[in-house]
């Protein structure tokens, strides 16, 4: 039976797939499509790693197929539809977009195929498994480790994503949410593209505009890692910040502990997509799966700090990967 | 400036050129917008602003540079931007019907779906006049027809302009072929600087009486004396010949010689330029330059070794229309060095020749673009001056250019052929050639038919010697 | 003296109106230590857009400079370096972002294609030749003498604004002083004349997008200083931000506007308006709104500003 | 007498026709189709051929033929338009808005006519290169998309969903798009006045104003033309999507550029035409199909998309180097 990540677990109300819909594709050699959003960071890079060794372990599939959307939700529709012209048996799918691959992926559904939803979610009830991280928690997370940081009020700036990704407005929702009822005012706020270059600029402009500044809610750690250094430049108090649990932010928190910084680093875990090809697998095998898991991943605080920063690795590396100690050091060794 | 036509007559326009004539024309058609004065037509007012406005008040035009776009077709040609006219949009067989029934009326063998830049000039024009007259319209404006033109086709053409003659159709007819004037036109108005001079009925005048008209002075007083002896060849083409170029010629510059290539419209001149500056493919024969040969030598290295072109179309080839005079002037100099040579600061030697030339500007950083044409034309004349060129070949030097400038030109193209230099030059007018230079040639259908001294030479015997009887059918094309 | 006035790019007048702005509305915008940011952040985009001032005034255009600036990162970032002297990656780093730069003169001098399109394909080329020679792995750190050329400080200037200047010296020599720069006004105002006065033109293309390549991989060697990490997609938003500039700067295509001065004020402009925006709370939409305007105004004002003169 | 001239041989037909001699470019770039057709029915054999896969791709190109086709009238004027992806983004917004859907249509065109017209008066009488000029607007209208729709969503008109995504005659709607599309451009550049004027403005704006062509009219018109067409590819695309996406124009704008650069339409103007577009977007649609239906890897498709458009745009050589 095929076994999923231990951070996963089944959402509420989740049910077990009817696996009897797969059963004529049940021959043992499947091809399976996964439908990329983009290639421009290094979490998707960790991500096609991941999901690539992830199907190289099993030797039912006989064929994986990657496409990458660059961020264009109508190439996305063509990729898919390529896909499925070439008969694969399932399709992960990480969408551009909720909406707009919502027609092709149920057309998709409808002519037999599993459909996996993977990191982000798209709005249609026809999909066989989704495995989603809870974005709004995400957000949450930091927004209530910042709220007890300083004590309920204080000014803070915050470092958006990318304008218009789900995944951005889910965070930011969530950390409002935990705002809420509290004196905590949000005196800037800046899409940085979750990058590190445009987030330092950013954090540049926003530091010197503002001669107080409590606290930095970030939707990502890149950001965050570029913000503690725009504060040591400028010779500024390091104030808590919330990260991301990502090798580069974390030696960034090591370095700058005895200057009291602190920190949390929510999980956005790079091995969803790799899990989502094993629930492809599991399903045209007819295994029990669920129809909807949730990453059950708590973020990490300055106490597993030391044991999961890796010194020997760049900053590239995503903390929590699923892939082994030699793939690593290829891919991230100094 | 006055100017009458009368239905039923041919008014012909004369002139030096740069006399105006054809911005007069062109204000009649709506191409240019007057100054101030009025267009008056069957006793009303007439506002030109777009060539439109010409056409729907009954003015058509045959534009001495052709408004043909080579590109399209000679059907799309003909009836471009009056398809409305014929009511609904033509299809593509009616539309070929109709223009081969005008084509023919001229009696011309051409497909309609043929495209005009593949014609040849002859053609071209012919297309220009069909054009014109397929126009529903009360007056006609020809501005000369006939350069370009072989002598059955103008046969053609007068019979067809005795045709509108006759049914009442007002005429203005610009040439500077004085005979045809006399037998076709009815009236004649000269005009000078951009004036008017005045005008005549042409059963009370003469051709010199025309002639004093348009020169307003002596012609002598506009040239420098020719050269006292030519020194040893600076230029020499034995048999050559360039892949743009009909046939092989054979050419010798002296020093100090200023040697005229005449010839009708388009019979290879600018080929022939362009091949000996090296802008063209060598296909065949030796060119040497002052006993060295080079012949294979590209274009850049025939400057650097002293050849100097100065091309006909200033705006488009000649001139950097945003850049200032200096920079305009230096071009040339600079190029001779690396591309990581240091530029010449302007140096007393710009300035220098900025004087010499008069060059009418407030200093050497004005652009060029807010210079005359004249003084445009002198500055790139000094870029050659100022790059030490030592045969310079000259694409009709004068063109658009108003009389004081000209002699200006004149003077110095003489004193640059004194310093020991060599110089080649294209005119299309007759009387400057004559004028200008030390010896003459004439070109026709890209062979050059005649080598004579300047002195003592007519246009009369010149335009015999560039014509094509109908023999030799020199321009075959049009058959 | 009024033609100098008017000479003036576009970019001269809105640092003017931007600085009154900020002095009234966000006076520490104009302390030192953020001025000395603002030069840090606008040098890696200044040295990129003296680039593209070239080929602009050349009548051409790059659009390949963003695919370079990545390149450029990925070498720097590469675990193959280890063993070497820094210099060594920062020297092969420029040669490949220099021949990016003269792979494209030299297809749109001998393809005769049009420069969006060739520089449109090696930019797609290079980033495929990017992914496979990483096999798609953002690569290591990169090192320190680079990350110095990014970050370090010289007193309290950067390092980073000083190799700014140089370029822009470099710039401004070539452009004003050099034969070069005569060929690239000259044949980006009327290839034709310059072929007939017996200027290099195809050459001169070919240098001018030579030596963009070389400033856009410099401008590459500096943000990958700035980010210290090897970073996939890095310096996408430089094409259109460079072209920003250049314009701003008061380069059309030919005409024989123009220059390094012009370029570098533009650059200021914009890394100002952009800065000013960010601290205004102007969101995405209103900064690419801004930037519209911006770019809208400068050319159009500049446009009448010649067709008067 | 008419007989001589009609006797030429097909090279002299391509130099001397006017008609064959602007569509020469239409004529390689459909030789390079046919042999990438053949090649890719060779190798992939009924994975090209199938069904699926040719209605698959007439969904997936229809939005490209439409903003390429338009791009087709921009170039032939001797402009540039590199705002379609932005309008396409706009109309995307527009068409989702919480609004009735009787006015959103009519909104989005209205919109980009505005647009159109503006980087027309801009480019035409304000004289600022298209470049510049359409850069600019470009830049405007994403940032308002952006504030109309800032993130993907939204309910989509089911007129339109029907109109992109349904069946007529077991046909996809996008074949009929794009024949619809097609068959309206060629017939207005061959077939109207308009379109030899189009054609005369473009190679000399000058000489076709002389001929009583209002030119700047004509040029101002082609931009208008082009936004209208990307507002129809918005409409598709939103029908397609069932949704709007502020972002879904962005990679259109240069892919437009490349359809008619590819079909042999010279961006200097007054060269090309809608016909050889159609070929152009087609090699790029199957260039798409073919690399993902080969399976090959999307890093080697960068490098192979990359070097079929330099090679296929190296056939179609200009006089001048440079834009
Ligand atoms: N009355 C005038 N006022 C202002 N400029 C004039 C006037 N007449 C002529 N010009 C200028 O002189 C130049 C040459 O004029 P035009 O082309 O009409 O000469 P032309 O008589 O037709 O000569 P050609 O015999 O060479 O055809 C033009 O650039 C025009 O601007
Ligand atoms: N009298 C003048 N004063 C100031 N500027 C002038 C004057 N005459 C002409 N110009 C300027 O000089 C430029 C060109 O002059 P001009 O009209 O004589 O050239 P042109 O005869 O048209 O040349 P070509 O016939 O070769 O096209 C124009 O841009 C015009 O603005
Ligand atoms: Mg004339
Ligand atoms: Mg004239």
């Amino acid at each position: 039976d095929v076994t999923l990540h231990p951070g996963l677990g089944p959402a509420e109300g989740a049910k077990l797939v009817d696996t009897s819909r797969y059963e004529s594709r049940r021959d043992g050699g499947y091809t399976i499509g996964f439908s990329n959003v983009f290639t421009g960071n290094s979490w998707v890079i960790q991500l096609l790693e991941e999901a690539e060794w992830r199907a190289d372990q099993f030797p039912e599939i006989e064929k994986y197929i990657v496409t990458n959307a660059n961020f264009d939700p109508a190439k996305q529709v063509a990729d898919v539809e390529d896909m499925l012209a070439q008969g694969v048996d399932a399709i992960v799918i990480n969408p551009t977009s909720p909406v707009a691959i919502v027609p092709v992926l149920e057309r998709a559904y409808d002519s037999g195929v599993a459909v996996i939803i993977v990191a982000a979610d798209a709005e249609t009830d026809k999909a066989t498994v989704r495995i989603l991280a809870d974005q709004v928690k995400f957000g949450r997370d930091g927004g209530e480790f910042l709220v007890d940081a300083l004590d309920g009020k204080g000014k803070i700036i915050s470092l958006r994503g990318i304008a218009g990704i789900s995944v951005d407005t889910d965070r930011w929702n969530g950390a409002a949410g935990a705002f809420e009822g509290t004196d905590i005012e949000v005196v800037g706020e800046v899409y940085a593209q979750w990058a590190y270059d445009q987030a330092r600029q950013a954090c540049e402009s926003l530091a010197l505009a503002h001669p107080q500044i409590d606290g930095v809610w970030s939707s990502g750690g890149a950001m965050t890692q570029a913000c503690i250094e725009v504060f040591n430049e400028l010779g500024r108090d390091l104030v808590p910040m919330t990260g991301e649990a990502n090798n580069g932010f974390f030696g960034a928190w090591v370095e700058n502990k005895d200057k009291g910084f602190d920190s949390i680093a929510p999980q956005n875990p790079t091995w969803m997509v790799a899990e989502g090809v094993a629930a492809a697998v599991g399903v045209l095998n007819g295994d029990d799966i669920y129809t909807e898991y949730q990453v059950i991943a708590e973020p990490y605080t300055a106490d597993n700090l030391e044991e999961l920063y890796r010194p020997d690795l760049n900053d590239s590396y995503w903390v929590g990967t699923i892939l082994p100690d030699d793939k690593l050091k290829e891919l991230y060794g100094q | 400036m006055q100017l009458t036509g009368l239905p039923g007559m041919c008014h012909a326009v004369v002139g030096e050129n740069g006399a105006g004539k054809s911005t007069l024309m062109k204000i009649l058609s709506g191409v240019v917008r007057p100054d101030r004065g009025r267009i008056v037509k069957d006793g009303e007012d007439l506002k030109l602003h777009h060539p439109l406005d010409a056409r729907h008040a009954g003015i058509s035009t045959i534009f001495q540079e052709f408004s043909l776009l080579p590109n399209l077709s000679v059907a799309e040609n003909l009836f471009l931007g009056r398809e409305g006219d014929i009511g609904h949009a033509m299809t593509r067989a009616e539309l070929a019907q109709r223009s081969e029934q005008a084509l023919s009326e001229l009696e011309l063998n051409i497909a309609p779906d043929r495209r005009v830049g593949s014609l040849g000039v002859g053609q071209q024009q012919m297309v220009e006049i069909t054009k014109g007259v397929l126009a529903d319209a009360s007056v006609f404006i020809f501005d000369e027809p006939t350069a370009a033109l072989a002598s059955h086709e103008v046969d053609v053409l007068f019979a067809l302009i005795e045709r509108l003659k006759d049914e009442g159709k007002t005429i203005f007819y610009v040439s500077h072929r004085l005979a045809e004037i006399f037998t076709l036109c009815d009236d004649i108005t000269i005009m000078k600087d951009g004036e008017f001079v005045r005008c005549v009925p042409t059963a009370l005048t003469n051709e010199d009486e025309v002639i004093e008209g348009m020169v307003g002075r002596p012609i002598a007083e506009l040239f420098e004396a020719r050269a006292a002896s030519i020194g040893p060849v600076l230029l020499e083409a034995k048999g050559y010949q360039g892949q743009a170029m009909k046939r092989p010629v054979d050419l010798t510059v002296g020093t100090g010689e200023i040697v005229g290539v005449a010839g009708l419209e388009a019979q290879g001149q600018q080929e022939l330029m362009r091949a000996l500056a090296g802008f063209d493919q060598r296909r065949g024969g030796s060119l040497t330059l002052q006993g060295k040969d080079i012949s294979d030598i590209e274009a850049r290295k025939r400057i650097a070794a002293g050849i100097g072109l100065v091309p006909e179309s200033r705006k488009d080839d000649g001139l950097f229309l945003s850049l200032d005079i200096a920079d305009n002037m230096q071009s040339a100099q600079v190029a001779r060095g690396g591309l990581f040579a240091l530029t010449p600061s302007l140096g007393e030697l710009t300035r220098d020749i900025m004087t010499r030339l008069a060059v009418k500007a407030p200093d050497a950083r004005t652009p060029v673009s807010d210079l005359s044409g004249g003084n445009q034309q002198k500055v790139v004349l000094g870029r050659w001056l100022l790059a030490g060129a030592h045969v310079l070949l000259c694409e009709e030097p004068t063109r658009g250019v108003d009389i004081g400038a000209k002699r200006e030109i004149y003077r110095q193209l003489r004193a640059f052929a004194q310093q020991g230099n060599g110089i080649l030059v294209t005119s299309r007018e007759l009387t400057e050639l004559i004028g200008l230079c030390d010896r003459l040639l004439v070109i026709r259908d890209g062979g050059i038919v005649s080598d004579v001294p300047a002195e003592g030479a007519t246009e009369d015997s010149l335009l015999r010697a560039a014509l094509p009887t109908s023999l030799d059918g020199g321009q075959t094309e049009a058959a | 003296m009024t033609r100098s006035l008017r000479n003036l790019p576009p970019a001269f007048w809105g640092l003017i109106a931007v600085g009154v702005l900020a002095a009234f509305t966000q006076p520490q915008f104009l302390s030192l230590p953020f001025l000395m940011i603002l030069l840090r952040q606008a040098a890696s985009i200044g040295i990129v857009a003296l680039g593209q001032t070239f080929v602009v005034a050349n009548r051409s255009l790059d659009l390949s400079v963003g695919a370079n600036i990545a390149f450029v990162n990925l070498i720097l970032a590469h675990a193959m370096w280890s063993g070497y002297h820094p210099f060594v990656a920062i020297v092969v780093a420029l040669a490949a972002g220099t021949f990016i730069g003269f792979a494209n003169g030299v297809l749109v001098t001998k393809l005769r294609a049009s420069a969006v399109v060739v520089t449109l394909g090696t930019a797609a080329i290079i980033t495929g030749i990017g992914f496979l020679y990483t096999g798609g792995a953002p690569g290591s750190s990169i090192s320190d003498l680079v990350k110095w050329l990014g970050r370090g400080r010289v007193g309290i200037v950067p390092v980073a604004g000083l190799v700014w200047l140089g370029f822009a010296i470099a710039a401004f020599i070539i452009m004003r002083r050099l034969a070069l720069g005569r060929f690239i006004y000259a044949a980006g105002d009327n290839p034709f004349a310059a072929l007939f006065s017996g200027l290099p033109v195809d050459r001169t293309l070919l240098a001018s997008h030579t030596l963009c390549g070389f400033f856009a991989a410099s401008g590459g060697v500096l943000l990958s200083g700035l980010i210290g990490v090897g970073s996939i997609n890095l310096g996408a938003d430089y094409v259109l931000s460079s072209i920003t500039a250049v314009i701003l700067g008061g380069a059309v295509f030919g005409g024989g506007a123009g220059g390094a001065v012009g370029t570098v004020l533009g650059t200021a402009l914009l890394v100002t308006v952009l800065n000013l925006l960010t601290v205004f709370g102007v969101g995405e939409p209103g900064k690419l709104i801004m930037q519209g305007l911006v770019i809208a105004a400068a050319a159009i004002i500049y446009q009448q500003g010649r067709r008067n003169g | 007498m008419i007989g001589k001239e009609s006797h030429r041989s097909i090279a002299q037909r391509l130099q001397q026709d006017a008609f064959w001699f602007r569509q020469r470019g239409a004529l390689l770039s459909f030789m390079i189709l046919g042999l990438m057709l053949l090649f890719l029915s060779l190798f992939l054999g009924e994975r090209f051929v199938s069904t699926t896969n040719i209605a698959n791709l007439a969904g997936q190109l229809a939005p490209l033929f439409l903003v390429s086709l338009g791009q087709t009238f921009v170039l032939l004027g001797a402009g540039f338009d590199l705002s379609v992806g932005a309008v396409i983004s706009l109309t995307t917004a527009i068409l989702t808005l919480d609004f009735p859907d009787v006015f959103k249509l009519p909104l989005a065109i209205a919109a980009a006519v505005t647009v159109g017209l503006v980087n027309g008066v801009g480019c035409v009488y304000l004289r600022v290169h298209p470049i510049i000029m359409t850069l600019a607007t470009s830049s405007i209208v994403q940032g308002v998309a952006l504030i109309l729709l800032p993130t993907p969503g939204g309910i989509a008109p089911q007129v339109l969903v029907t109109a992109a995504s349904g069946t007529l005659f077991g046909l996809p709607a996008g074949f009929y798009w794009i024949i619809a599309a097609a068959a309206l451009s060629i017939w207005v550049v061959h077939g109207t006045k308009y379109g030899v004027r189009l054609y005369a403005t473009g190679e000399n704006p000058q000489s076709a104003w002389i001929n009583g062509i209002n030119a700047p009219s004509i040029r101002i018109s082609t931009y208008v033309i082009s936004a209208m067409c990307a507002a129809i590819a918005g409409a598709y695309l939103t029908g397609r999507l069932a949704s709007g996406d502020p972002n879904v124009g962005i990679a259109l704008g240069l892919d437009s550029i490349l359809g008619a650069a590819l079909g042999g339409t010279l961006l200097s103007g007054g060269v090309g035409g809608p016909i050889g577009t159609i070929a152009g977007v087609l090699i790029i649609g199957l260039l798409n199909n073919g690399l993902n239906l080969a399976n090959i890897s999307p890093y080697y498709q960068f490098v192979f998309k990359g070097a079929m458009l330099i090679a296929a745009v190296s056939l179609f050589r200009r006089k001048e180097a440079g834009l």
